[in-house]
């Protein structure tokens, strides 16, 4: 069994509304060090496959096809082997 | 009765409360912008729907920030009237003036329909003129309204009567089909312990006038009207 | 950036999409050899969807004037005038390709982009509709775009607070690498704050309001020019990331600085963004236009000239004030929490001139850029082989339903892609805030009630692209017929439309020759029924692997009600009520839904048009409804006779019984898709008066049946044909789409 | 500089509706591997303190107020020195 823990974020030169509205906020209410703000997805997902090849294989399809759309987003992961 | 519409950059419902209160029900409305730090002198106040911030990060969790915050909370301990609707129930909550917490439907869609509530509790200000366990018609339009709050809150809120609203079918059961978003045991609508500060997903402004499809939500303002009068 | 001679020696305008000859063109406009940004400035502008060249000649036969034309096509919006002192602004526009790319925001900013088209007039934006065209629901892919794009609809309109009332969904193997995703958006505005995007008075500031400038969305055409290495491509995203949140703002925003009277001229900056919205301003004047880049507040750094003028980040508009009132225009925005930066002013040499840390970027005539500037092409046109063998289809060779089909049949168009009900959409948007809606999605048109008028209106957009593709001239001009007919069932007087043509590559003769038959087909139409055209849009190279789409001209319409309070809907209201057919009995197959439906077949030349009985038969409908003889009115489209009479049965939770006499095809007497015809409900006692009327109006009627029951029946002759639950019939209807596209 | 990255997501107790739908679409696809999906969301933001002790005192604090709502989420968040 292996897990994943998957991050998708808008490509830089996207605008990101979300991190503009939360730095602003931020902002006046005093944390005026706070410089940039990005916000993105963070997925954790269990594969129940043998082999960490395996794991990459079908993660690397799923963030491409599912859970990014390259025209705006990019994703990467980790993967660690848990117990099953 | 003087009331307040809080206006945040994003609301989107203010000018329709405001439209009710004004031209149906011929009350004196201010509207309160979110960057003001007074009330003024108003009887009630009225945070509306929208999307407020966008809705960014989550519903109401950047409004709840805002300056006139301060103000609401001040004048919610004083016992003074707080209503909240859709995006100003979300508010509320992450203000921290209701319990719990809005989660995005189950169906993880908008949605926006006629549904039908129960009354649960018909003695607060703002319920007084409904039967008890009467089922009105009242629209929701939301895409974040699966209210919920973890099993030992939720004792709490059923022991005080605090759950005031809750979605029904038209038989009056708060089945889960009638249940249009996840939300926990049904929720619609519920009040603080102190019974002034009211939040509800539905909006009763939009079921205020006959020619727009029903007029169930009406009697929830009158009733803020004459509770506010009798309290003098 | 490449330099002016490396252009000429790569030949760099082919990558960005213009002709050998256009670059000549720009070469002696400009009497030099064009710099890099100002080549891509003439290629993004020349493009066919900002210049219209294959269209544009044809936009004469248009009718575009009238008492109530306030506006015409050419500016933002067109502006219609309703009364009471009150003009409703309107206009269509695709976001096709975005959408195909990127659902769910390409949808969005469809909306953001289109809202800005009104309010830059001066207008509230009151309600927004789409048109919408998918390929199989079953096929995952198509799933996904419907998905996406219906959320994107719905967050972006939910979000600013305008009520989407109407639209249409349709369903077509044509569409299937190349959705179809139009929006509309209505604005209302007292007469004296429509404002032009014009940029005047030499001297005057130029601002920059909204949101900063990044390199998203910097253009199709220029997108894979060879200068791009492919870092630089990944920098550049074509599709946008919409931001509801701030357009909600800006709406407000330049309401408040409209209203209070500083503004010469204001441009939302759409495709193109600066240079596009500096040009037409400055175009239109007569003016020119002088800016420093510099100053235009950017998101990322280190942008050059070519990307901030041809950056497309939305939520941005270019803003003409009256000089000395910067600090007025700056503080309105900064109460909204928008910035408003002077980056230049108006000049009065007709030229667009650009500096960029100190150096003259770009310095073109800023009228050769406009619309009235770009070539203009008319292609050769030519008849498509494939209608030929349409048309020549024999009726007579197609078997007619069995008694005992007839049933089956009911319940496959009843729960077919393109009949069964839109709910599952139109539930995702808010169609109530505003508190004007007094009808929604779910009947044939929307009407809305305005505030400070008894009067209200009624809006409607349609299409039907099967008939287009059968005929395109006839089927262009059906969809303004159907448009007229769903605002006549609604109760208002159809007084203007906005188009939006979507169709093929027009540089191949077949296509071509079904754009100009669509325009002249609208043409017709229009001028038979009183409509003027007062903005549109054309989106053109829909195709994939060479498939073009169905011809898909979208006709958004706006009706007026004098009296607000008196329209109907579809739904049936009374038991014991008259179900009435206005028009005849039909026995038409051609182009229906039933035929595609139930015999996979499309054949013929489509339904037959006839205007003059659209106008009679719908202004009798009105004056009906008008004169409160009706109880509920619907148009007989998709489905024929016997869907539209289902259809105001579950809307109005209430069985009906139905007795046909004919000898005419029951396939075609039931589910033929003739035009011009209604479905009316009346009661008993003002029989009589809804007769008189209809011979007044030289209108034929015929007694169908009443309304009541827990069921809906039909029978031909002495044979009961159709016996259906309605709850049963409500429930697949209701969640039809739904289990098409796999939710449920 | 710091740049921190945090992550929020639902606690255990909270449904994941949307962790909930993402695996029942990759399950129709073929993913049946797919054993569990949990969605949250990952900020990064850009810090300009001069310490690390200032950094972690400022996100506390901004985490626990703005970035997570404790009803429902967690947080936690790492901290990398940038370059100015
Ligand atoms: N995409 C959509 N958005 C909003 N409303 C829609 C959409 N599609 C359909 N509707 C609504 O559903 C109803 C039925 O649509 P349709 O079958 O196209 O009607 P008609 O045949 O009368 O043109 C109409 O009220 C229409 O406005
Ligand atoms: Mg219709």
């Amino acid at each position: 069994m292996w897990k994943a823990e998957i991050h998708v974020t808008l490509k830089d030169a996207v605008l990101d509304p979300q991190g503009k509205a939360v730095r602003s906020v931020l902002g006046s209410l005093g944390y005026s060090a706070v410089e940039k703000v990005r916000i993105g997805k963070y997925l954790e997902m269990v594969l129940n496959v043998d082999s960490r090849a395996e794991a990459e294989r079908q993660l690397d399809e799923i963030c491409h096809r599912v859970l990014a759309n390259p025209v705006i987003e990019q994703y990467d992961y980790q993967l660690v082997e848990v117990p099953r | 009765m003087k009331f307040a519409v809080v206006v945040f950059p994003g609301s989107n419902c203010d000018q329709d409360c405001i439209h009710i209160l004004r031209n149906v029900l011929h009350q004196e409305v201010t509207a309160v912008w979110h960057q003001d730090a007074s009330l003024d002198d108003a009887q009630c106040v009225i945070l509306p729907g929208g999307f407020s911030y966008g809705d960014y990060l989550r519903t109401g969790a950047l409004a709840c920030f805002s300056p006139i915050m301060a103000a609401v909370q001040d004048f919610a301990d004083q016992g003074g009237l707080v209503l909240g609707i859709c995006n100003g129930f979300q508010i509320l909550l992450e203000a921290g003036l209701l319990p719990g917490a809005m989660l995005r439907n189950r169906s993880l869609r908008f949605v926006c329909k006629p549904q039908l509530l129960r009354v649960e509790n018909n003695k607060t200000p703002f319920t007084h003129l409904y039967g008890e366990g009467r089922l009105i018609q009242v629209p929701i339009a939301h895409g974040e309204g699966n209210y919920f709050l973890d099993p030992e809150g939720l004792e709490q809120l059923r022991k005080n009567k605090q759950i005031v609203f809750r979605y029904a079918d038209a038989t009056g059961n708060a089945s889960s089909e009638a249940n249009p978003n996840g939300s926990v045991d049904n929720i619609a609508g519920i009040i603080n312990a102190a019974g002034n500060v009211l939040g509800m997903m539905p909006h009763p402004e939009r079921s205020s006038e006959a020619v727009l499809g029903g007029a169930d939500g009406l009697l929830l303002f009158q009733a803020a009207i004459a509770y506010l009068a009798e309290r003098g | 950036m490449l330099k002016p001679e490396e252009i000429k020696q790569t030949q760099a305008w082919k990558a960005m999409g213009l002709k050998d000859e256009e670059y000549q063109r720009i070469c002696e406009i400009l009497g030099r050899l064009p710099n890099y940004t100002e080549l891509g400035m003439y290629a993004v502008l020349w493009s066919e969807h900002c210049s219209y060249k294959h269209s544009r000649p044809l936009f004469k036969y248009f009718p575009t004037k009238g008492p109530r034309i306030l506006v015409g096509p050419g500016e933002n919006a067109g502006a219609v005038d309703i009364g009471d002192g009150l003009a409703i602004v309107m206009k269509v526009e695709s976001h096709n390709h975005p959408s195909a790319v990127e659902p769910y925001q390409g949808a969005a900013t469809g909306v953001g982009g289109i809202l800005r088209d009104i309010f830059t007039m001066g207008a509230r934006p009151i309600a927004n509709l789409n048109s919408l065209r998918f390929g199989n629901p079953q096929d995952e892919h198509v799933r996904r775009l419907v998905r996406g794009v219906v959320a994107g609809i719905g967050d972006y309109g939910n979000c600013t607070g305008v009520p989407t009332v109407a639209g249409e969904v349709g369903f077509a193997d044509c569409y299937s690498g190349n959705c179809l995703v139009n929006a509309m958006s209505v604005g209302l505005a007292p007469h004296e704050l429509i404002t032009q995007a014009v940029a005047d008075g030499v001297g005057n500031p130029v601002m920059v309001v909204g949101s900063t400038t990044g390199r998203d969305g910097i253009h199709g055409a220029t997108f894979a020019s060879a200068e791009l290495s492919e870092e630089n491509e990944e920098k550049r995203p074509s599709v946008q990331v919409g931001d509801p949140f701030t357009e909600k703002l800006l709406i407000e925003a330049c309401l408040e600085l409209i209203q209070s009277g500083v503004v010469v001229g204001i441009q939302d900056m759409g495709a193109a963004g600066l240079t596009s919205s500096s040009a037409e301003m400055a175009g239109k004047a007569g003016c020119g236009i002088e800016m420093d880049l510099t100053l235009v507040p950017q998101r990322e750094t280190g942008m050059n000239s070519y990307e901030i003028m041809l950056s497309e980040s939305q939520e941005r508009m270019l803003v003409v004030p009256k000089a000395g009132t910067e600090e007025q225009v700056k503080a309105i925005f900064a109460k909204w929490g928008l910035h408003a930066v002077v980056v230049g002013r108006v000049t009065g040499d007709g030229m667009l001139r650009i500096f960029h840390h100190g150096q003259l970027a770009a310095e073109v005539p800023a009228k050769s850029l406009s619309t009235d500037g770009a070539p203009a092409y008319v292609p050769p046109a030519e008849k498509p082989a494939y209608l030929d063998e349409l048309w020549q289809y024999d009726f007579q060779q197609l078997p007619d339903l069995e008694l005992e089909e007839i049933q089956e049949a009911f319940w496959q168009l009843l729960t077919s892609p393109n009949i069964v009900s839109r709910r599952w959409v139109w539930e995702q948007y808010d169609h109530h805030v505003q508190l004007g809606t007094l009808v929604g999605p779910g009947s044939d048109a929307a009407v809305l009630r305005l505030p400070g008028t008894k009067r209200g209106i009624a809006l409607t957009i349609d299409c039907n692209s099967r008939y287009c593709y059968q005929n395109p001239r006839v089927g262009a001009a059906l969809a303004v017929a159907e448009a007229a007919r769903n605002i006549y069932a609604g109760g208002g007087e159809p007084v203007a439309i906005t188009d939006g043509l979507n169709l093929g590559n027009p540089e191949k003769p077949d296509i071509y020759w079904q754009l100009r038959e669509t325009v002249l087909g609208i043409a017709e139409a229009c001028e038979a029924l009183g409509t003027p055209i007062t903005s549109g849009n054309v989106s053109l190279y829909n195709e994939t692997e060479g498939q073009a789409i169905y011809p898909t001209p979208i006709i958004g319409m706006l009706g007026v009600l004098e009296d607000a309070q008196k329209h109907a809907t579809i739904a049936f209201k009374n038991a014991g009520d008259l179900i009435l057919l206005v028009g005849e009995l039909g026995e038409e197959l051609s182009g229906s839904e039933y035929l595609e439906v139930r015999r996979q077949l499309i054949a013929g030349p489509g339904p037959k048009l006839d205007l003059a009985a659209e106008k009679r038969h719908g202004e009798f409908c009105r004056t009906a409804i008008a004169q409160g003889l009706v109880n509920s009115c619907h148009d007989i489209s998709d489905g024929g006779l016997a869907v539209a009479l289902a259809e105001c049965a579950m809307a109005g939770r209430i069985g009906a019984q139905v007795r046909l006499h004919s000898s005419k095809r029951r396939d075609g007497l039931l589910f033929g898709e003739s035009q011009a015809r209604y479905v009316l409900s009346l009661s008993e006692e003002d029989y009589e008066a809804v007769r008189d009327l209809a011979v007044e109006h030289g209108v034929p009627i015929s007694l169908l049946g009443r309304v009541g029951g827990a069921e809906f029946a039909v029978e031909l002759g002495e044979n009961r044909v159709i016996e259906a639950d309605l709850q049963k019939m409500l429930e697949l209807w209701n969640t039809g789409l739904e289990r098409l596209l796999g939710e449920k």
